[in-house]
């Protein structure tokens, strides 16, 4: 007998009682968003208290500032989602971003991009099976593993900046011209990205997939999941987005070196955690990730545009991120 | 606190997530040194009312007294402090920790400070010999079986010397024998004047220990009553609000030509000591024997979710290679395990989610979930079993415990198997659902699919399959047809006829 | 698309000499003596010159720089700007911003551009006061062959100590530093890194008596040989610091280092917000400025001699 | 029913295989100290290929390297054991330390020790009160909060390095002067401190409450642990733990400021991982911290004797570390 078509020979007698009233499923929707709650309050307080932050030219710099965090965020999720971490993620950048240039160098612009791109898909794989093989656990051994890229960066480039020929100089600069909108054309790859991101989490398979591992991966396994290619396939996405950050910094300052971005994998995995995603794994989502570095590069912008002194900005941003992501938890909580 | 009794009164208790009622009202009294059953389907709202009394659940209005003085629940610590011990229907061990460890958690024998192990473990052996339970209490309780891992937390509920125990489900994975030691246990104890709160889907044991029965349907009390009063039938009338029928179903003969599904040869891998078996197609094993013989070892190596170190499966009489649950699933194998939280499900995920995961493949376009598509064969999949949630897309930790067992076993129906292996299908499952259960298990066996269920609960075991083959220690030591005497199986479990050869 | 390439350099307006003007000053980092002591120096200057100064603290974070330079065009707040960059490649691109908007950009100290070698302005537009990192690791080397004949008699072996174990700027300074040593005739050990903290530069030094007990010279970060030099009690050795705090200086006048190379902070802070105020009113200033030369006597090579007089404008 | 309920006749026959027998409790005992088998590796190694390794002015030298994260290690496994982060700890370092001298110069040397103590130990105490009352996962909390305590630094010395008067400033060194065996005080110092902890988290009940809400919070919980006050009191622990070390790393300066130490959190959690602590919480031990930390100073220690190129130094530190933790891995599994 087939279940998923046949109707059952003899239905129980009762049917399941009526399927939540509409209130309490409105109650748990708002919940969900206590962190965007958050963020419109801080943009609130932004836009009051400063003439400049609605301004047209201070959104699109804003969002370029968000793009580099934006993916590493976006990466980060995954991984976390599927309960691993990535903490190659800037090495894998770094790495990624000087491999670009070096094909550049050789070939042309569009072929060092691709070759970044791959290069960081690569870095994301070997990471992928050095955590799944040696079973060891994927703090510990990305750690590791992003001390060797970081050493392979010094190695490839002997500690050196490495830029494109002369003549490739000004095309590399390709992802800070203004595109769609006047929005920047990193700005542009960023949302398309993220997008295709969120799709493939959360209406793919796969996506199904990478919350049953992270949420659960005994049950996973056990329903025949390979969990696995799902924690490979995972690392792979995190260096893909890796790759990309990594071109818009190598495209802003028209050269890679080995120091890019150090330690910006612990602001994505926060960016991540802040949005609401658990990091435990098998909760949250993409836009949750992207929601995170938007808030931490807001706070920053805000901060600049007020002018305040510097010297209490730590001491804000602190509790400004404690506010917001108390405000998501206790929304969360109320409804429970 | 003292140490005797207290009675209890539970006046007006009322309890609703996020505008879902699932306890309304609730009146209650319980006298001092009385064992009181709870019974109700599942989602009644038991394990809710059990949990205010342990502190673990705040009610949303409604008071507590002990002696007649109103207490306050704010915690489990509150609870403890007024001699109430709760066994929670989910369980609550710590993992890593070892079984003397868990069984005095929170409760160690100190000097200043100072850890007293040797203490502990003294009062250790003196609780195993009250119940009679073998444990050891140097293992760790993760790599426990789950049966073993119940009487762990009984143990840790008596090491608290508790003037009231309120006990969820404790029997669910017990075998007859440990069932019997501890209703002697509970009787044993209220003559001593501990207080005692039931709740089990085994009417035949709440009818025999207890004094007075509650019946709970839909988070509303609908009777107290002494217990010599009821019989099954009334239980399940009120529970139900109708009668129903509450024969096992019987399964149909498995005709002569039926070819030989599943086998296996020489299966060996820590507890299991060279397991054969064979199923037909359309033909239901049973496979009884104690806690810990190995069963679940033995369900989990056909299904390649363990390696097995000897011996082979065969599907259809080719050998499966390199055997994983994914090529076990490939050749038509699904596995219901026996520990939804652990091995079963994904807690935080939707219910909707859960019942898919493991025939995702089957309603996608390209890597697209179908989603329309996923949502009828959800509901129809849970109408088939009698899934009750207030939503499909609610986090399936916030379903009852027998709810959480019929997704978990829906989970696997979706998946169309050729051969099932089923352990523990009806833990915690309501009577009526149980029956459900037998009687779709004999359905799907009909249609020729071979099954080999675990259970222990005899009874259903023999009621419910065509062979009964029974294990001690990793071996089988005895095949019995249906209709033999329980007493003749659970003597093969024992070994009371000798070792086996 | 490609943007119409903005005519990178676009002359400021000049303005008025009695208007009040506004500098933003990017420093290192608010938490680092040497960025105060700059900024020591822009702000007297600033004060005495009808002009207000703010110091924004990015904490040692590129990116963080960026950010601010960026959002400090978007709400125009400054009329100069002078950055000490952390990230010098990737502060080309808001810097070029700035200028096109408008903004008068003063370089100071770390080069912006990936050059290291050079003092002359890499992004146009600029104007530059720096101590360039490989002109820094020849100085550095200079001392170091001198100190060798004041503790070695014929073969020299001397231990330079690195920054940021491979950091460009860093590698670009060790590299100055090792060819002009070995050059010089002496015997280079730079494997040892000994960072800028005296903590770091404690255990390098541990470690390279360890396995170098006989070193003769060792050059480091001041605040490394802070931490390295209570080690060498009793020994012979001949230390270079690479900073001038009041502490290096101290070791210098007690003798127990040879010398230091001092780039004299607070002069260059006060010099950078003269340039940069001066080219806001329209005057012409020389797009290049080499520190070591205009602000001492004595190319910033600081041994006991030449520092005879002077006071640190630093702690460590 | 013929099984007599109340005393089961005839006991089931044999104990469960394996479990008790002393073969395999041997077994699992050495497979408990792999990461020590991996240590002792490297230690051969090194001492064969240099022949300064095993001197005793290099033994003394390790140790001193190692107190630091060492200390910070302890305070981690801690933290971990009891499942949660502290990003904190060298936040909190700075501040105690600052606090210290600022103390000091009011006082005297010691008093301005026992205030950088004390300094810890509170700042632990808020770290944990922000993180029970938020119900915010710690690790997004301590890192919020981390950056606010630095703030706190860079407001208190406004931004510039804090000096005890110049009469103290030769006691104040004290914790660089020999002792013991011609050990650092800083080392015994941190012998005793660890083997108290050590104790602590072994010994006592209040250790088995840390496993306890570690392994598994709910069923602390259930037991009537209070486990808000455990985590506060691993914070505090922490707290103090990251004290000493500020203390230790201020007397070798001679000075302390805000930028103490940081990032050295992430090292003090990578120690206790690479020690063999789960990063789940409730599985591991304080030795197992300082092993750890001990591995991570002797790879830097072995390279700097070896006198290799420093550009190879990084990728092979990564790969030490994995070989490391593999091998601790690979034994433990083997026995399962
Ligand atoms: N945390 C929660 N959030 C939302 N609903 C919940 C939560 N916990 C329980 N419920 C709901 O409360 C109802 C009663 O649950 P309860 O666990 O008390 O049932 P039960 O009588 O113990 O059932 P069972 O026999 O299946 O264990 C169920 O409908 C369940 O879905
Ligand atoms: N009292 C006990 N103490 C420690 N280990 C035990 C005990 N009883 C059984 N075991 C172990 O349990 C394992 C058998 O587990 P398995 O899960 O297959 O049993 P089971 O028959 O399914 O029992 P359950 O019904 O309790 O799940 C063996 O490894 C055995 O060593
Ligand atoms: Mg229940
Ligand atoms: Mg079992």
């Amino acid at each position: 007998m087939t279940v998923d078509a046949a109707t059952p020979a003899e239905p129980p007698a009762q049917l399941p009682p009526a399927t939540g009233s509409t209130g309490s499923r409105r109650a748990v929707r708002f919940r969900d968003y206590g962190i965007l709650v958050a963020l419109i309050a801080i943009v609130i307080a932004l836009s009051l208290s400063t003439d400049t932050f609605l301004t047209r030219s201070n959104m699109i710099n804003l969002l370029d500032q968000c793009t580099v965090v934006g993916l590493l965020a976006a990466g980060a999720t995954v991984c976390i989602l599927s309960g691993v971490f990535d903490l190659t993620a800037s090495a894998t950048l770094a790495v990624s971003a000087i491999v670009g240039v070096e094909i550049m160098r050789v070939t042309n612009v569009p072929v060092g991009f691709g070759a970044a791109v791959v290069a960081g898909a690569l870095l994301g794989f070997v990471t992928g099976m050095i955590v799944v093989r040696s079973g060891i656990n994927s703090f510990i051994a990305t750690l590791a593993t992003s001390i060797i890229y970081r050493g392979v960066a010094v190695v490839v480039t002997a500690g050196a900046i490495v830029y494109p020929l002369g003549s490739q100089t000004e095309n590399f600069g390709a992802l800070t011209w203004p595109s769609l909108f006047g929005l920047t054309s990193a700005t542009v790859m960023f949302v398309i990205v993220v997008v295709a991101i969120g799709l493939l989490i959360s209406t793919t398979t796969f996506g199904r997939r990478v919350y049953a591992v992270g949420g659960n991966l005994e049950a996973a396994q056990l329903s025949g999941i390979r969990v696995g290619s799902i924690h490979v396939a995972a690392y792979v996405i995190s260096g893909v987005c890796s790759a990309l950050a990594g071109l818009i910094l190598a495209s802003r300052a028209g050269s890679a070196q080995s120091t890019m971005a150090t330690g910006a994998e612990l602001t994505a995995i926060a960016a991540a955690v802040i949005g609401g995603t658990s990091i435990l794994g098998g909760e949250g989502a993409i836009w949750r990730g992207v929601v995170g570095a938007f808030l931490l590069t807001l706070i920053g912008n805000g901060f600049n545009l007020l002018g305040w002194d510097t010297i209490y900005q730590q001491v804000l941003q602190g509790c400004l991120i404690l506010f917001a992501v108390t405000t998501d938890r206790w929304l969360r909580r109320r409804s429970r | 606190m003292s140490t005797t009794a207290p009675s209890i009164s539970v006046r007006g208790v009322g309890k609703s997530y996020s505008g879902v009622t699932v306890l309304r009202d609730v009146d209650l009294d319980i006298a001092p040194g009385e064992v009181h059953g709870l019974v109700g389907e599942n989602g009644a709202g038991k394990s809710t009312l059990l949990k205010i009394l342990g502190g673990v659940v705040r009610a949303d209005h409604g008071t507590l007294s002990f002696d007649g003085e109103q207490v306050t629940f704010a915690r489990p610590r509150d609870a403890i402090a007024q001699g109430v011990s709760l066994i929670s229907q989910e369980g609550a061990l710590v993992p890593a920790l070892t079984v003397l460890e868990n069984v005095f958690l929170g409760r160690w024998a100190q000097t200043a400070g100072v850890r007293r192990a040797g203490h502990d473990r003294k009062r250790f052996d003196e609780l195993i010999e009250l119940t009679g339970f073998e444990v050891d209490p140097r293992a760790r309780v993760d790599l426990l079986p789950t049966g073993v891992q119940q009487q762990v937390e009984i143990l840790r509920s008596l090491a608290r010397g508790a003037r009231v125990l309120a006990m969820d489900e404790p029997t669910a994975v017990l075998s007859e024998h440990e069932k019997d030691n501890l209703i002697a246990l509970i009787r044993r104890l209220a003559d001593s004047g501990t207080t005692i709160l039931l709740v089990s889907h085994f009417l035949d044991e709440v009818l025999a220990v207890a004094d007075r029965i509650t019946v709970l349907r839909d988070g509303a009390l609908v009777t107290t009553d002494d217990a010599a009063t009821q019989t099954p039938r009334t239980l399940v009338r009120q529970m139900v609000g109708r009668e129903i029928d509450m024969l096992y179903s019987t399964p149909d003969p498995i005709p002569d030509d039926a070819p030989t599904v599943l086998s296996a040869r020489g299966l060996r891998r820590g507890p299991v000591q060279g397991v054969d078996l064979e199923v037909r197609a359309g033909e239901i094993l049973g496979l009884a024997g104690l806690v810990g013989s190995g069963r679940s070892e033995t369900l989990r190596l056909l299904f390649g979710a363990d390696h097995a170190t000897e011996g082979t499966v065969d599907v259809d009489g080719a050998t499966l290679t390199r055997l994983s649950p994914r090529r076990a699933m490939a050749a038509g194998i699904a596995f219901v395990p026996e520990s939804r939280k652990e091995q079963g499900l994904v807690m935080a995920r939707s219910v909707s989610e859960n019942v898919a995961l493991s025939s995702l493949p089957r309603r996608r376009v390209g890597p697209v979930v179908r989603r329309s598509a996923e949502r009828t064969a959800v509901d129809t999949v849970s109408r088939l079993v009698d899934i009750r949630a207030a939503a499909k897309d609610a986090p399936v930790e916030t379903l009852s415990g027998g709810n959480q067992q019929k997704a978990l076993f829906a989970k696997w129906l979706l998946c169309s198997p050729r051969i099932l292996l089923v352990d523990e299908p009806t833990r915690g499952v309501d009577i009526a659902a149980k029956s459900h259960i037998h009687h779709l298990i004999t359905e799907l066996a009909r249609d020729g699919m071979a099954v080999v269920c675990v259970s222990s609960e005899i009874e259903e075991l023999l009621a419910l399959s065509h062979r009964v083959l029974v294990l001690r220690h990793g071996r089988p030591v005895g095949e019995f047809p249906r209709g033999t005497a329980k007493e003749v199986v659970i003597a093969a479990a024992f070994g009371d006829e000798g070792e086996p050869t | 698309s490609k943007p119409a390439t903005s005519t990178a350099g676009g002359t400021p307006t000049s303005v008025a000499a009695d208007k009040q003007l506004k500098i933003g000053f990017f420093g290192f980092a608010k938490a680092n003596s040497f960025a105060q002591a700059a900024w020591a120096g822009v702000q007297s200057y600033a004060e005495k010159n009808n002009a207000t100064a703010t110091f924004l603290d990015s904490n040692f974070d590129g990116p963080t720089q960026v950010n601010q330079l960026q959002d400090a065009v978007t709400s125009k707040r400054y009329d100069v700007v002078i950055v000490q960059a952390n990230d010098g490649v990737a502060m080309v691109n808001p810097i070029k911003q700035a200028i096109a908007a408008g903004i008068v950009v003063v370089v100071e100290f770390t080069p912006v551009g990936g050059k290291f070698d050079t003092a002359e302005p890499q992004v146009p537009g600029t104007i530059n006061i720096i101590d360039p990192p490989t002109v820094n690791g020849v100085g550095l080397a200079k001392l170091g062959l001198e100190a060798c004949k004041t503790v070695a008699s014929g073969a020299c072996k001397v231990a330079y100590l690195q920054g940021f174990a491979n950091y460009p700027l860093d590698t670009a300074r060790t590299d100055a530093a090792v060819n002009a040593l070995k050059s010089g005739g002496a015997t280079v050990v730079s494997n040892f890194v000994g960072g800028y903290t005296p903590d770091t530069g404690r255990a390098a030094m541990q470690n390279l008596l360890q396995s170098h007990p006989d070193v003769n010279v060792v050059i480091g970060s001041s605040q490394a040989l802070e931490g390295a030099t209570p080690l060498a009690k009793g020994k012979k050795i001949g230390f270079v610091g690479n900073g001038g705090s009041t502490q290096a200086f101290g070791f210098v006048n007690d003798g127990t280092w040879y010398g230091v190379y001092d780039v004299p902070e607070k002069s260059e802070g006060t010099k950078a917000a003269e340039l940069g105020l001066a080219k806001a009113r329209g005057k012409d200033v020389p797009a290049s400025t080499v520190a070591c030369t205009t602000l001492t006597t004595f190319e910033c090579l600081g041994t006991k001699e030449t520092l005879k007089g002077l006071t640190a404008d630093y702690s460590d």
